[in-house]
């Protein structure tokens, strides 16, 4: 076992990846020589050759869209956006047919490839750097969504999401690539998607969050815990299909929920996470299932993002407000 | 390759005239039973084409997209390609669909709302109907580049229409196709309109074939509705695109003589009078022509051929319509290989309403 | 004033814009000499000529992208996207310019523009042109959303959007293009943007909804009053903002919420509305607030649609429910 | 108009020499009195990205994206327009925006992480800075029909980067520029990377400018590091626009001397020995060497100069440190003209949430 970042971690899973399956092919902007503006697939071209991770032209679109004719023809492509922001010349490609090709051909065509990027503020970026996109994914028919929030899970994930037969959208968070070290065994190794780890277990209230933000909400969970407020906390690992069954079995448990996430509260992750608690958990609810996200606004400048990130004392506050409802 | 056609120059490859005589520069380039066996898929296409558009009057079929003209583009393209060879169609390809062998029934079937029609299996190396302009170019540059990787030694013919030529995807993937140098043709059918809106509204450039070269990629001009210009065109790209010469753009030069879709009425935007012009160019027509004069065929077999092909049209429409349709199952199974807890979920309320209902 | 239907409704509202203000712009594609796939631009062209309402090549990017410009520069264009299927190619230019110029400049550049397009499912038509894409925009910092319900209310709402100095998304329900005429004021007129619309006043249940699905959540509510079901009917009218207070009060006073829309369920409008819910009237619930929304699946093919549209039927059963929960 | 430099027959339009010598052909354009301003805008324009790039060394400054090497580009083009004709930029044209007159406290504000930089007002008529790549060349092309819709004779140059026109963006205002004959230059800024994926990954050929005519627009190659051959293409290409010629592209054939941003390692993907050849073309240098054989300037006036730009930068830059950070308001309130109440909302509440943290 290496200790890893979670930036390692995941040019880890690329490499084992790349030596066990041949089709696997690794491009993007800046990918191959310079081993991506990151360093995620560093390596990978020396260790691969120039066919198998290579720098694409720059265009997100020609990206998804090539990757796709690779994917019917039977190869793997795990292309990268180069930045949150940038995703967004590939979403026609990714809307229309990447979530689509499966259902169009009645099963003759599936689509096994993964769009990965990093994602998240926090990193005192420019504009289109710090970008939370993961519920306009998790709304869309025929993706799947996942953001690993440790190098373990980066690992296991990123595996899983190769190997799945089914396009992923693979969300780093940024913010914490380098932050931290964990323990990640050398070989290949798979966590499943579409289910959600409980890291914390606790009564006084279930609290769901993922990618970057695990970090605060732990923090949180520990000052709670010195006053003796013992809080559940979840790691939902997979946006969609999310793992409602877990999240339901704690909030009967705790009979309080608060979601937080990074990306804009109206139209997020976390409404739909509320909706889902209210279907299956509301006889059990002692207060209002409550939503902590990041404002309905363009993620700002270093200079005002601050103001953005959602910290650990407002995560402790307003888990106090819940459980003093 | 072709330098004796360049766009630029105002060259357009065409080999036989539209009263079916040889062009000076031209020449038969399939021998005449080849030519009969293209005029006999023409011919079907064009029957099957103009059943459809009947089906749809008589309000058994929904939109459905005529091709009535554009047969050349589609018939000889593929007859030049090898089976297993890929097409990437847009979606107005029947001809191109037929050619390669996949059944009728499969494209009727989805053309009267029913997926299951795009579920012909992997076999014959054809692509479902793309509907977002342009985009299906890049998934053959794609596929052409999983071609070289696997040292197949397939290549990949997409199709898009003029209009696509203005969507960056198309632009995007001569630009791909260039700089990986794969084996993939990108076929234009210059059908001179997107829907109401003529070429010339397109773009500022005389041809669309010439936008390749800005692309580092050789660009040709044909005549769409001369199957044999379409054949060679194709051909020669293909032998350039096996043997490492990478991509090749084709403008057909070609008209569409119905809607543009059941729904379109396109007095709104042409004359009559364009449209005459333009059957007198019929590429059945001059194929037609040049096969009586060869005696290879005379107007009463194409008759009984056209009511033998009516027939069998008919039969398989017939078919279509005592179709099952989709359950509710069949609308949710195929998003993921497994499906989801959020998607059963649904599907079992919706299943539950139903019941409750009976 | 006339009888007209949503679709001369919203071409009557183009035309008196525009021969109110000469900087009004209109162009798409086949919106000049055809005047619209669906006839939405009909006749403009003649009345105002070939530089203020044009076929444009077929690009939506370029579409969105150059009116941007154009907004910029003092005009106003309100560009047709041909169907809801097909803005994703604009998605890049709408998500990280359209809403995002105002911020960026801090108020120097903003962009009065509208973006419309015929939107929803029902018409048994091919694929892509039965997409319901709103809840994307409302995620979106820094757009608006609209989307009418009746002709009186689309060519009021239209003209504000026209009106209004930011960016608007005019979603046009097109199952509902023709189904019905309204008196219409001939002169130009504006409904406010961000007010819900009180269509039905009852007492046993808060319905919320929009765009087509009225025509089914009305009838719902005609056959819930024959058995002395009282329901109150809200028509949101405005995606983003969204009308909070009007629905606060509505739940505030019947108990019980129910919000019927045909976009995909999960991670839709319906549960940006019942997290407000849950935030302002938690205490006020007496069943759980509830969503009957489209299915997470790609929008079927005519022979499949019957069952992805959400009849009255499904409404009444679901109303039902809720009421006796 | 620019036939003489066709691209596509490997021309590329240059004035004066790397070792400020006039070419055969070329010539002087500006005056000398001109040269030197020229010279001193981009002396200037140099010591304010150096500085720019020695703050963030000193951790005082964030990422920032170096121009140094591409100086003529911008000062050349931006000299070649009137006051009220347009600019559209991408996120490298520091040189640009000073040549307009824009206080170099806007862009070091913007670069310090405060959105407050860009608020410099409509008068300059430029617009922000735009980060998704090629996606500012459709606003110029909107920009420019509505300066022709107008009856305004001001017209608009936007920049763009080599990696840039590989995006569906580019070429789609490529298209419009043409098929719409608008006055508008789309200025490619062929710097040789895009960030570390050199030209010819980019595309297969051989030059950008060619990229032009297959969308019916003239194109032309020129020697960015050669301001009169910029100054002289631009005000060609302007005048051009101006009396209804429509769009050009110019690919102004030059180097980023610097690293991509502060936070890019040019050492990854390109040898020192490469980046020396290119210092001697160094636009400033072929300037400096003309003026000083004219006796416009001494080494001795450009030390001083060179000392006395570095002063005003540094008080500047004291200015920006000293700025105050955007408020909670303002990261909400420049969303809508009007705050709707759910932003309205949230700000209250954090702020109540600060109150109670005090
Ligand atoms: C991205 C996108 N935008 C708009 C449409 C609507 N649409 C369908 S066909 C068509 C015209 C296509 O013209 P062309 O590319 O010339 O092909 P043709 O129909 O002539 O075969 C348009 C605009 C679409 N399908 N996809
Ligand atoms: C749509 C998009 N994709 C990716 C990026 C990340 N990125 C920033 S600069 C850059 C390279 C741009 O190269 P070029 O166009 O040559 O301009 P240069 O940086 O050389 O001035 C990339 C890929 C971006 N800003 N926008
Ligand atoms: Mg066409
Ligand atoms: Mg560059």
């Amino acid at each position: 076992m290496k200790a890893l970042t979670l930036l390692q971690a995941v040019n880890d899973a690329l490499k084992v990846e790349m030596s066990n399956d041949k089709n696997i092919i690794v491009y993007g902007e800046d990918v191959g020589v310079e081993g991506g503006v990151f360093r995620a697939t560093e390596g990978l071209q020396k260790l691969y050759g120039e066919e198998r991770c290579f720098d694409s032209p720059l265009a997100e679109s020609g990206i998804v869209g090539t990757a796709i004719g690779m994917a019917v023809a039977g190869l793997k492509p795990v292309v990268e956006m180069q930045f949150d922001g940038f995703v967004f010349p590939a979403f026609n490609q990714i809307v229309t047919h990447v979530a689509r090709m499966r259902n169009r051909s009645r099963g003759t065509w599936s689509l096994p490839l993964v769009i990965r990027f990093p994602y998240g503020g926090g990193i005192r970026a420019l504009e289109h750097h710090s970008e939370s996109t993961e519920a306009l994914f998790a709304h869309t028919p025929g993706l799947k969504v996942v953001i690993p929030s440790t190098p373990y899970d980066a690992k296991g994930l990123l595996i899983s999401a190769i190997r799945d037969p089914d396009p992923v959208i693979f969300a780093e968070p940024k913010r914490i690539y380098r932050s931290v070290r964990q323990e990640v065994p050398e070989e290949a190794y798979t966590l499943p998607i579409g289910k959600a780890n409980v890291v914390r277990v606790g009564d006084a209230l279930t609290i769901v969050s993922y990618g970057a933000q695990m970090k605060e909400v732990l923090e949180a969970a520990a000052k709670l815990a010195q006053e003796h407020i013992n809080v559940e906390v979840i790691d939902l690992r997979t946006i969609y299909p999310f793992d409602r069954q877990t999240i339901i079995d704690s909030v009967k448990k705790t009979g309080r929920f608060l979601v937080v996430h990074e990306g804009p509260t109206n139209f997020g992750v976390g409404a739909e996470l509320i909706a889902a608690v209210n279907e299956d958990a509301f006889l059990y609810l002692e207060a209002p299932p409550t939503r902590l996200g990041g404002f309905n606004v363009t993620f700002p400048l270093p200079r005002g993002e601050k103001h953005y990130m959602i910290s650990t004392d407002r995560i402790v506050q307003k888990a106090k407000e819940i459980i003093s409802y | 390759m072709f330098e004796k056609y360049d766009p630029r120059e105002g060259k357009r490859l065409q080999l036989m005239d539209e009263n079916g005589k040889f062009t000076p520069n031209g020449g038969p380039i399939l021998n005449d039973d080849e030519l009969l066996d293209a005029f006999k898929k023409m011919l079907y296409a064009r029957v099957a084409d103009e059943m459809a558009v009947s089906y749809q009057r008589q309000g058994r079929l929904l939109t459905y997209p005529p091709l009535k003209g554009q047969e050349a583009n589609q018939v000889g393209a593929v007859l030049a390609l090898k089976k297993t060879d890929w097409i990437v169609p847009t979606f107005r390809e029947h001809a191109a669909w037929a050619t390669r062998g996949v059944p009728l029934y499969n494209l009727l079937l989805y053309t009267y709302g029913n997926e299951e029609g795009m579920n012909v299996g992997k076999d014959f190396r054809i692509l479902p109907v793309s509907i977002p302009i342009a985009s299906q170019t890049l998934h053959a540059v794609g596929i052409a580049y999983a071609m070289r990787y696997k040292k197949e030694d397939s290549i990949v013919l997409t199709y898009v229409g003029d209009g696509g030529t203005s969507q960056g995807d198309f632009n995007e993937a001569l630009n791909f196709a260039g700089v990986w140098n794969v084996p993939v043709i990108i076929y234009i059918q210059n059908n001179q309109f997107a829907i109401s809106v003529p070429r010339f509204k397109q773009t500022a450039a005389k041809t669309l074939a010439e936008r390749a070269f800005g692309f580092g990629v050789e660009g040709v001009q044909i005549d769409g509705n001369d199957i044999q210009a379409v054949y060679q065109a194709v051909k020669l790209a293909a032998d350039k695109a096996r043997s490492g010469g990478g991509p090749t753009l084709i403008e057909g030069f070609t008209y569409r003589l119905g809607a543009h879709t059941t729904s379109d009425d396109p007095t709104k935007y042409r004359s009559d009078e364009e449209v005459k012009q333009w059957e007198l160019r019929d590429p059945i027509l001059r194929l037609k022509l040049y096969l009586i004069s060869k005696k290879k065929i005379t107007e009463d077999d194409i008759s009984k051929m056209t009511e033998q092909f009516k027939k069998e049209v008919d039969e398989i429409f017939r078919k279509v319509e005592s179709s099952k349709d989709p359950t509710p199952e069949d609308i949710f199974k195929y998003h993921y290989k497994e499906m989801p807890y959020e998607l059963k979920r649904q599907l079992n309320e919706y299943k539950t309403y139903l019941e409750e209902g009976k």
